[in-house]
């Protein structure tokens, strides 16, 4: 049952854009098309739970044993740095077609801060192990409901004649706005 | 001469590059912190304070870094400002460090930080660097303050906290995460439109 | 009562020469017969300047598989051989005939007297209709003996003779079928047995209730003949839907009748089958209806093929005042004409006068979404999806969105709260992606 | 001072653990990939228009790193500089191209060739040549509706509202030659520039006898064979009805312009003629003759 | 601009000098910000004591108590110049929120009134929940807790048939907060020095008035 | 004679209109807007000239002055936007509310996107939700229906059913008071009855098919009638479910709005049971009483991907029977 609630918490209550307010750059960028945005899920979607569990065990078996806290921000960017350069270098080898369709999106997530606000938050909320890998998948179909869905409606938009003013970033902003108004909805169904 | 031309690196980050309104960099600070403008202008100097920090020493290290290892250096640099800005914050300024929460730490992937690091510091000299750490966190301290302002404005009846109008005429909602999109959405085209005439 | 599952709109009947007896138009004093359709390659032609020839005779040969043999409609001197401007304003060879008398070959019978029996082979009977160019009045023009030679390994199994004449205004068809009912069935019965089927059903809307009732009536003497009455609905005429109509199957995209076991062919191609096989007599005149709202003499005309448009309009009363744009068939599928100085061809069903206030178009306004396009599509299209891909050369899109299905039966035009023009750019996008397509095949 | 310690170690093993694995992974899996092609990307307009034949300023990159010389490939955009950096680059040599522009074949403004129509159909010239042959009599002729405007990406052809005739930007035009692509009526060809922008070609590419293009057109080329004749260079050849002037051919004499009776023949850019008056007269004589 | 070459060595070195240079910074700033972030912590919940208890010379141990929740409470006891004991300052906390754990501070007199409240932690809706921060100490209508006692008044929303008035448009996190209130008093209750009131009848009907309110209470 | 038109065929236009269809709409929900009227009186008049006059009015000011496009309020679209808006609110909310609504939904909603046509979420549910959040207090304080009541701002107010059955207090209204509309609620969405003439209307004049409509309530119907026969203390019935709250009014008039529901039958049905579920799952387990105007938003959300994913039956595919 908690993996449950962890699972409809993390996809619609408090999806990790439209509500947590991360990744918002990847959110922006890579959503002209349907089909970068289910590539970049995918890529997200691997990326942060590898990185989670990574991030995980250093926090538990070196950061807290030897009362180090304060090199977590330190520690965790250069584990998921060196994590995405890793994935991205044996992909390119392993399977091109794998990295044709993930592969342009692994260096933005360097800089995409769901991975590493991800990692944060499972050591702040007291997971387990189990639980941090099926937050960090959670939320990275969060992600990817959010980014598809907005790739849709931009989709849409794109063949639509906007006002001047609005074209590029700020309707993208304000669609996402709206969208994550009517996210709203799911309020109060789990905390 | 010089002297113009450091102004114009001091200035290009509050105008003609601001981080926000033009590069469109470093979104999720932007709009998680502004619920109030006083978060927006705490979550900017501490932006600010970090990017002074790492364009300086990158810029002092820049040749000393190898190319094959210049994004791992970087990285660590940046890092070791956000780690000091946090320590701090959560020592001196706790009810603050509550408020803007997880997004201290993520001061680390903010792109701006990292692309000045690149885009500038790398290139020029220590002062260029400077000027150009404090240009660019100032003004992606203004666009947030800014963008706070009219937030809680609208929200609240508020600005830092002195009431401007009973809050019972405030719309919730421009406190809340829809808000922050869609009033940055319409700042960002009301910038646009100032640029252009 | 029956009608195709899915799409389908009902617009103003306006048949205002129903039961108007049909005329025969005079003979003209000179007649320019095209020696191609649109459908098929040009036949070549075998006369020559100066040349004299009998209503009848042959003056082009045809040239290749989709072809069809072309003779002359009157008799008289070849006056040239020259290019003539279509009713598209480009040019096409066709063969330019001074009339002199009418003087007709003598193989042709010209009684009145209907000859019910056939006792030629199946392929006798095919050869006949080749040589005689009947090809289809329904309005593509293929060459009607190509659809009876099914390609091998396939087998018709029923005959539907289409009889719809969904478009408005035009009557030809019906009037045919009350004038020359009984040759009608004696036709069908002759494509029956040059397709070695036993069952055909004459499929015809229900706004022509004295057609049904007439041929029904005589139907009776004829073995495995039934004639349906369908709901009146548009583009019930296109050979898929009505095949779907009578006999509930779908032609799958990109394939012919053929593939559900049924071959579709028009009365009129029905009654010249009958003349050709049964009394000798190749294509050389056919029905056509001259309307519209505010023609003078709205009526039926037998013309000679060569005629040029205007005589026949002449003796229909002429020009109406305000008239706006003239259509040559159909509203709904024909074209608009730049001028009446365009000689009859086989396809010419009607001339139809539109006046100037329903003739320009509204102005276009945004697509509201509202999906009527895709609801009245008889083919199961997203009209409003493919104009803006076409809009935008996604040709790519247009051909994963089954562009090529389209019929262009302008259903969704019509319908469109928005004025959208959505089969212009459909049929630009049909164009394009069909170059494409072929390029792709001869590449391969 | 322990905890610097503890610090240090955990940060320096961490760090030099990733570092090393990186290492060996990067060389174990490593792929190579020319970095010529992205210095010659880099060198090019990025204008993405396709004019070189390959899909995008990348793809025609790839191409000139593995080609073995550059001849044949041209990026029309960028011109014989860009190719030049190209070549510097690759260390191979550019195969200088005379520049060219686009020109369009068709002088029947509204003034020389009578509308007998109204066409109410959607504005674009491709839907209404598969319509009908156009609102004029001639069928050869621009349409006017734009399809080469809407195509040219770098806004350098424009349908003049008056005559209903798209003019060329000389300065803009790249000739990519996506207009001529786009017409279709095949009216826009992509001709040598010449020297100080000068031109002249048959204006018209209507292939009816001169009677008949008469009749719609009153410049048309009416294929009296007059400048085939005059022309000392041999650059001009008639073949259905229609003359044509061969750029390569070409010394810009003047001699056809001066001498075809329907001014037909154009040219662009040169100097006003001292003796203009004079041959105007001549020209108008021949044609009340 | 002569950048080092990329070496292997040479990139094991400058790493390992950068590396450096962060660990000892930040060992450092650590060494130096451990004692205020400590003292920060702790000053947020002395201030919550006084501001929640009367007028106090001194503070007893602190007791950690269990309550029917499972959670283990903390409070702090509080004794005048004689050493009497004068009230607790319980550190409570609801599972309830609307979008979170709430905790508060809730300072009871020795007969186990409510003296004031101050709210430690929540996650609610900023302008909705939040407003609880000061909505239960305002005289309006009946909002104010404070001077309640949890044993005689029956510290619910009036949805719930409480004397309570909820925060409008509000109700859970009022809710949450009443149960951080109640769940305070059943620690409160079972502390060692609590004289005015029989700490197991306090606690039984606080768990009676809990009781006819679960079924109520429970949305879910 | 003038020139001859030339033009690609059809050569004639059945004549409908973008004004026709909304106009037929605005009289589909005359029976409704009458209710209103009846039950809430002065209060529902205000509101609705508020909303409706606002809405005209901000589209014409952002065409004439922002896009300067050819003005489009004679669409009637705006009066439409309007009245909608009006009946998703409470009548005793104040004008300034309302006017704020109409600006959201008409300046937010609509024409940052270029206007009819090209929004991707409904107009007038834009401006309730973006209410409902700002102000919850106004938008969840609803009037007791009086027949003819002249009270405005201080009229008595009265909970919703779902707002009862959310909180598990009050009594719950006949079936026949819910059906003629005679309970708390926004002061269009009361009367079950007036709404279900205005859809026979829609049907019958084909301005739009049955498949959103029924898809939605046979949804909320089978899933809230699961709920209840796995508890019926908890839960209401079925029947309780389909006229209380906006469903019907949403489940007609909302959910069907051209621009923002999917393009073909099946994709409707997708959506419409969508719809369905999320208003229960909002209904049932979430913080509002009410969830049809975010089931609406969140599936006029996923439209454009029901409209790239889910194609119309092509003629010549496999049909079943
Ligand atoms: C939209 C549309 C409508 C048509 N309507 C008719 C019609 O009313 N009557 C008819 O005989 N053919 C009609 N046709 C042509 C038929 O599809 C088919 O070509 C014809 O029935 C075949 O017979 P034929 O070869 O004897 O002409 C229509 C075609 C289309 C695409
Ligand atoms: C390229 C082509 C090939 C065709 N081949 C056959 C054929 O082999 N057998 C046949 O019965 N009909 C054939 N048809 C005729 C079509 O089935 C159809 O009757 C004709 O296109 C007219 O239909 P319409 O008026 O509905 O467009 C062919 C048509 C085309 C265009
Ligand atoms: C975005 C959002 C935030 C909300 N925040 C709170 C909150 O902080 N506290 C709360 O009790 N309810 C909150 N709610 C729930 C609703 O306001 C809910 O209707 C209310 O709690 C119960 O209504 P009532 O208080 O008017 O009875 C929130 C709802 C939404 C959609
Ligand atoms: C059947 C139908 C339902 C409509 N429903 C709405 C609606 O719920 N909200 C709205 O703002 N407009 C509605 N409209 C009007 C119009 O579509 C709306 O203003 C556009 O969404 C604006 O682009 C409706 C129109 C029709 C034809
Ligand atoms: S013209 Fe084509 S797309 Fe339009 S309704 Fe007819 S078949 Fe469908
Ligand atoms: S009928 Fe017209 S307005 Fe409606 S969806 Fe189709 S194109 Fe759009
Ligand atoms: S005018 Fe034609 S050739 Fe020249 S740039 Fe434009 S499209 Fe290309
Ligand atoms: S030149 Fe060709 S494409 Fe351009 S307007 Fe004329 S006909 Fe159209
Ligand atoms: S700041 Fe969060 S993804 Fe860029």
């Amino acid at each position: 049952m908690t993996y449950i609630l962890i699972f409809i918490s993390a996809v619609f209550v408090n999806n990790i854009v439209l509500s947590q307010f991360l990744g918002i750059c990847p959110f922006l960028g890579v959503s002209k098309k349907i089909d970068t945005a289910l590539g970049m899920s995918g890529a997200v979607a691997f990326v942060m739970t590898i990185a989670t569990i990574f991030t995980y065990i250093i926090q538990k078996t070196v950061l807290e044993p030897f009362n180090i806290g304060f090199l977590q921000t330190i520690t965790f960017i250069l584990i998921i740095a060196a994590l995405v350069q890793l994935v991205e270098i044996i992909l390119k080898k392993v399977s091109p077609a794998l990295y044709q369709a993930l592969g342009v999106f692994l260096p933005l997530i360097t800089t995409n801060c769901t991975i590493l606000g991800v990692a944060i938050m499972v050591i702040q909320k007291d997971f387990n192990l189990l639980e941090s890998v099926v937050f960090a998948i959670s939320t990275a179909l969060g992600f990817g409901l959010a980014l598809i869905l907005f790739a849709g409606i931009r989709e849409q938009l794109s063949m639509a004649k906007l006002p001047k003013g609005m074209q590029g970033t700020p309707i993208s902003l304000l669609t996402a706005g709206l969208l994550a108004m009517a996210f709203m909805g799911f309020a109060g169904i789990v905390k | 001469m010089s002297n113009n031309s450091n102004l114009k690196v001091f200035l290009n980050g509050f105008f003609k590059e601001n981080p926000i309104f033009v590069l469109i960099l470093g979104m999720c600070p932007t709009l998680a912190t502004t619920s109030s403008a006083l978060n927006g202008l705490s979550m900017g100097l501490a932006t600010a304070f970090v990017l002074l920090g790492s364009n300086v020493v990158i810029s002092l290290l820049k040749n000393l870094i190898p190319d094959n290892v210049r994004i791992p250096a970087y990285v660590v640099v940046i890092a070791t400002f956000v780690s000091v800005v946090e320590m701090s914050m959560q020592a001196y300024v706790p009810a603050l460090y509550d408020s803007l929460g997880i997004f201290i730490p993520l001061i680390v992937v903010n792109c701006i930080v990292l692309g000045r690091a690149e885009a500038f510091a790398a290139k020029n000299t220590v002062f260029k660097s400077a000027l150009d750490g404090l240009g660019m966190g100032l003004g992606f301290s203004m666009a947030l303050t800014l963008l706070g302002s009219i937030r809680e404005i609208l929200g609240t009846g508020k600005i830092f906290g002195f009431m401007l109008y009973p809050d019972r005429y405030g719309m919730l909602i421009f406190v809340l995460a829809p808000g922050a999109f869609i009033a940055l959405g319409y700042l960002i085209a009301v910038m646009n439109k100032l640029k252009k005439a | 009562m029956k009608t195709f599952r899915m799409g389908g709109i009902h617009p103003k009947e306006n048949k205002f020469s129903a039961g108007k007896q049909i005329q025969v138009a005079e003979l003209p004093k000179q007649v320019v017969i095209p020696l191609s359709h649109y459908i098929g390659t040009p036949s070549e032609a075998v006369v020559k300047k100066g040349d004299v020839v009998k209503v009848g005779q042959l003056i082009g040969k045809a040239n290749g598989l989709i072809s069809a043999n072309v003779h002359s409609s009157v008799s008289g001197k070849v006056n040239k051989i020259d290019v003539q401007l279509d009713a598209t304003g480009y040019k096409r060879s066709a063969v330019y005939i001074d009339v002199d008398g009418d003087e007709w070959l003598e193989t042709i019978d010209r009684s009145t007297e209907i000859k019910r029996e056939c006792n030629l082979s199946k392929e006798e009977i095919i050869r006949k209709i080749q040589d005689a160019g009947i090809v289809g009045l329904g309005g593509a023009t293929f060459p009607t003996h190509v659809k009876l030679s099914p390609p091998p390994g396939k087998k018709a199994n029923i005959l539907i003779i289409n009889a719809v004449e969904c478009e408005s205004y035009l009557t030809c068809d019906h009037q045919l079928m009350l004038e020359k009912g009984e040759e009608i069935l004696v036709g069908t019965t002759i494509l029956m047995k040059a397709l070695e089927v036993n069952r055909a059903v004459i499929g015809i809307e229900n706004n022509k209730k004295d057609a049904i009732v007439h041929l029904q009536q005589l139907a009776k003497n004829f073995k495995g003949i039934k004639v349906e009455a369908l709901k009146v609905r548009y583009p019930q005429g296109g050979e898929k839907q009505l095949i779907d109509a009578i006999i509930r199957r779908q032609v799958p995209s990109g394939r012919i009748p053929i593939e559900v076991g049924a071959v579709v062919q028009n009365v009129g191609t029905t009654y010249a089958v009958y003349e050709a096989v049964q009394k000798n007599k190749p294509m050389i005149e056919r029905v056509m209806t001259i309307s519209g709202k505010t023609a003078p003499n709205p009526g039926n005309y037998l013309v000679r093929l060569g005629t040029y448009l205007a005589s026949v309009v002449d003796q229909a009363g002429g020009i109406p005042e305000g008239t706006g744009k003239i259509v040559g068939g159909g509203p709904m599928m024909g074209r608009s004409l730049m001028n009446l100085n365009v000689p009859m061809a086989k396809g010419s069903s009607g001339v139809v006068f539109i006046r100037k206030e329903e003739s320009v178009r509204k102005p276009v306004k945004n697509c509201i979404r509202c999906a009527k396009c895709v609801t009245v599509c008889p083919m199961g299209l997203e009209p409003f999806l493919l104009m803006s891909q076409s809009e935008r050369n996604m040709w790519d899109e247009m051909e994963d969105n089954c562009t090529m299905d389209c019929i262009e039966c302008g259903s969704c035009s019509y319908t469109c709260p928005s004025n959208r023009p959505l089969l212009d750019y459909i049929r630009f996008g049909k164009t394009t992606v069909g170059g494409i397509i072929r390029n792709r095949a001869t590449k391969k | 001072m322990n905890l610097i310690v503890i610090a240090l170690l955990t940060l320096g093993i961490i760090g030099a653990v990733s570092a090393i694995i990186l290492y060996f992974v990067a060389k174990k899996f490593h792929v190579y990939e020319d970095p010529r092609i992205d210095q010659v990307e880099a060198a090019l307009p990025a204008a993405n228009c396709g004019g070189c034949g390959f899909p995008g300023c990348r793809g025609f990159a790839n191409a000139c790193v593995k080609a073995d010389t550059l001849d044949g490939l041209f990026c029309p955009v960028g011109g014989n500089d860009t190719m030049k950096n190209v070549a510097g680059i690759l260390g191979k040599n550019a195969v200088a191209v005379a520049p060219t522009v686009a020109v369009v074949r068709c002088g029947g403004t509204c003034d020389h060739r009578p509308r007998m129509n109204e066409y109410d159909g959607v504005k674009h010239c491709f839907i209404a040549h598969n319509l009908y042959s156009g609102e004029t009599g001639c069928s050869w002729g621009c349409l006017g509706l734009g399809d080469c405007e809407v195509s040219c990406e770098f806004d350098a052809i424009k349908v003049n509202q008056v005559t209903k005739l798209p003019e060329v930007d000389e300065d803009k035009c790249t000739s990519c030659g996506a207009c001529v692509k786009a017409c279709p009526k095949l009216l826009i060809e992509l001709r040598k520039k010449g020297p100080k922008s000068r031109r002249i070609y048959v204006n018209c590419r209507n292939e009816d006898k001169g009677h008949i293009s008469r009749k719609s057109c009153d410049v048309s080329c009416i294929s009296c064979l007059k400048c085939e004749k005059v022309c000392p260079y041999e650059a001009i050849t008639i073949t259905n009805n229609l003359a044509f002037i061969h750029d390569d051919k070409c010394k810009l004499c003047r001699k056809c312009v001066d001498i075809c009776p329907t001014n037909a023949i154009v040219e662009l850019n040169f100097p006003p003629r001292k003796v203009k008056e004079e041959s105007m007269n001549t020209k108008e004589e021949q044609l009340v003759g | 601009m002569a950048h080092l070459e990329s070496s292997f060595k040479n990139m094991v070195l400058a790493l390992s000098a950068i590396t450096l240079f962060a660990a000892v910074t930040l060992a450092s700033v650590y060494t130096l910000t451990k004692e205020p972030i400590a003292v920060s912590k702790t000053a947020k919940q002395q201030n919550a004591i006084k501001e929640v208890l009367p007028a106090y010379e001194k503070l007893g141990d602190v007791e950690k108590i269990a309550i029917e929740t499972g959670d283990s409470l903390n409070v702090f006891k509080a004794y005048d110049k004689s050493n009497q004991f004068i009230g607790a300052a319980v550190e409570s906390v609801s599972h309830k929120g609307f979008a979170g754990d709430i905790k508060i501070m809730v300072g009871f007199d020795k007969d186990g009134n409510i003296v004031n409240y101050s709210v430690l932690e929540q996650k609610e809706t900023p302008g909705l929940g939040t407003k609880m921060v000061d909505w239960f100490k305002t005289d309006k209508g009946n909002q104010n807790v404070r001077g309640k006692n949890p044993v005689t008044n029956k510290l619910t929303v009036n949805k719930d048939g409480g004397e309570v008035d909820a925060i409008t448009a509000a109700t859970i996190s009022s809710r949450a907060f009443l149960d951080a209130v109640r769940n305070a008093y059943n620690a409160y209750a079972k502390n060692s020095d609590a004289p005015g009131v029989d700490g197991e009848s306090g606690a039984t009907h606080v768990e009676e008035a809990s009781a006819d309110s679960v079924n109520s209470n429970d949305i879910k | 004679m003038d020139k001859l038109i030339i033009s690609p065929a059809p050569h004639i236009h059945g004549g409908d209109s973008v004004s026709k269809d909304m106009t037929g709409v605005i009289i589909a929900l005359v029976p409704a807007l009458l209710v209103g009227l009846y039950f809430f009186g002065l209060g529902a008049l205000v509101v609705t000239l508020t909303a409706v006059a606002s809405c005209v009015l901000f589209e014409y000011l952002i065409q004439k002055f922002m896009l300067k496009g050819s003005n489009t309020v004679m669409d009637g679209s705006a009066a439409l936007t309007g009245l909608l808006l009006a009946l998703n609110l409470p009548s005793n909310i104040p004008v300034w509310m309302v006017v704020i609504g109409s600006l959201v939904a008409i300046g937010i909603g609509k024409m940052s996107f270029g206007g009819l046509g090209n929004n991707p979420f409904n107009p007038a549910l834009i401006g309730r939700v973006f209410l409902l959040i700002s102000f919850p207090v106004e938008m969840t304080t609803w009037p007791r229906p009086v027949p003819f009541s002249a009270a405005y701002l201080d009229a008595e107010t009265a909970p919703t059913t779902l707002a009862m059955i959310k909180d598990h207090f009050g009594e719950i209204p006949s079936t026949l008071d819910l059906f003629i509309g005679n309970m708390g609620g926004s002061l269009g969405e009361i009367s079950a009855v007036a709404i279900l003439i205005g859809l026979v209307y829609l049907l019958v004049k084909k301005i739009i098919t049955w498949h959103i409509p029924v898809s939605i309530l046979a949804t909320v119907f089978v899933f809230t009638g699961i709920l209840n026969l796995a508890n019926p203390e908890l839960y209401a019935s079925p029947v309780v479910h389909l006229f209380s709250g906006g469903l019907m009014l949403g489940a007609v008039f909302m959910a069907t709005d051209y621009v923002t529901s999917p393009m073909n039958p099946r994709g409707m049905l997708v959506y419409g049971v969508g719809i369905g579920i999320i208003t229960v799952v909002i209904r049932a387990f979430g913080a509002y009483p009410e969830g049809v105007s975010f089931a609406i938003l969140i599936m006029n959300a996923f439209t454009p991907l029901i409209n790239t994913y889910i194609k119309p039956k092509r003629f010549g595919e496999k049909v079943k029977i």
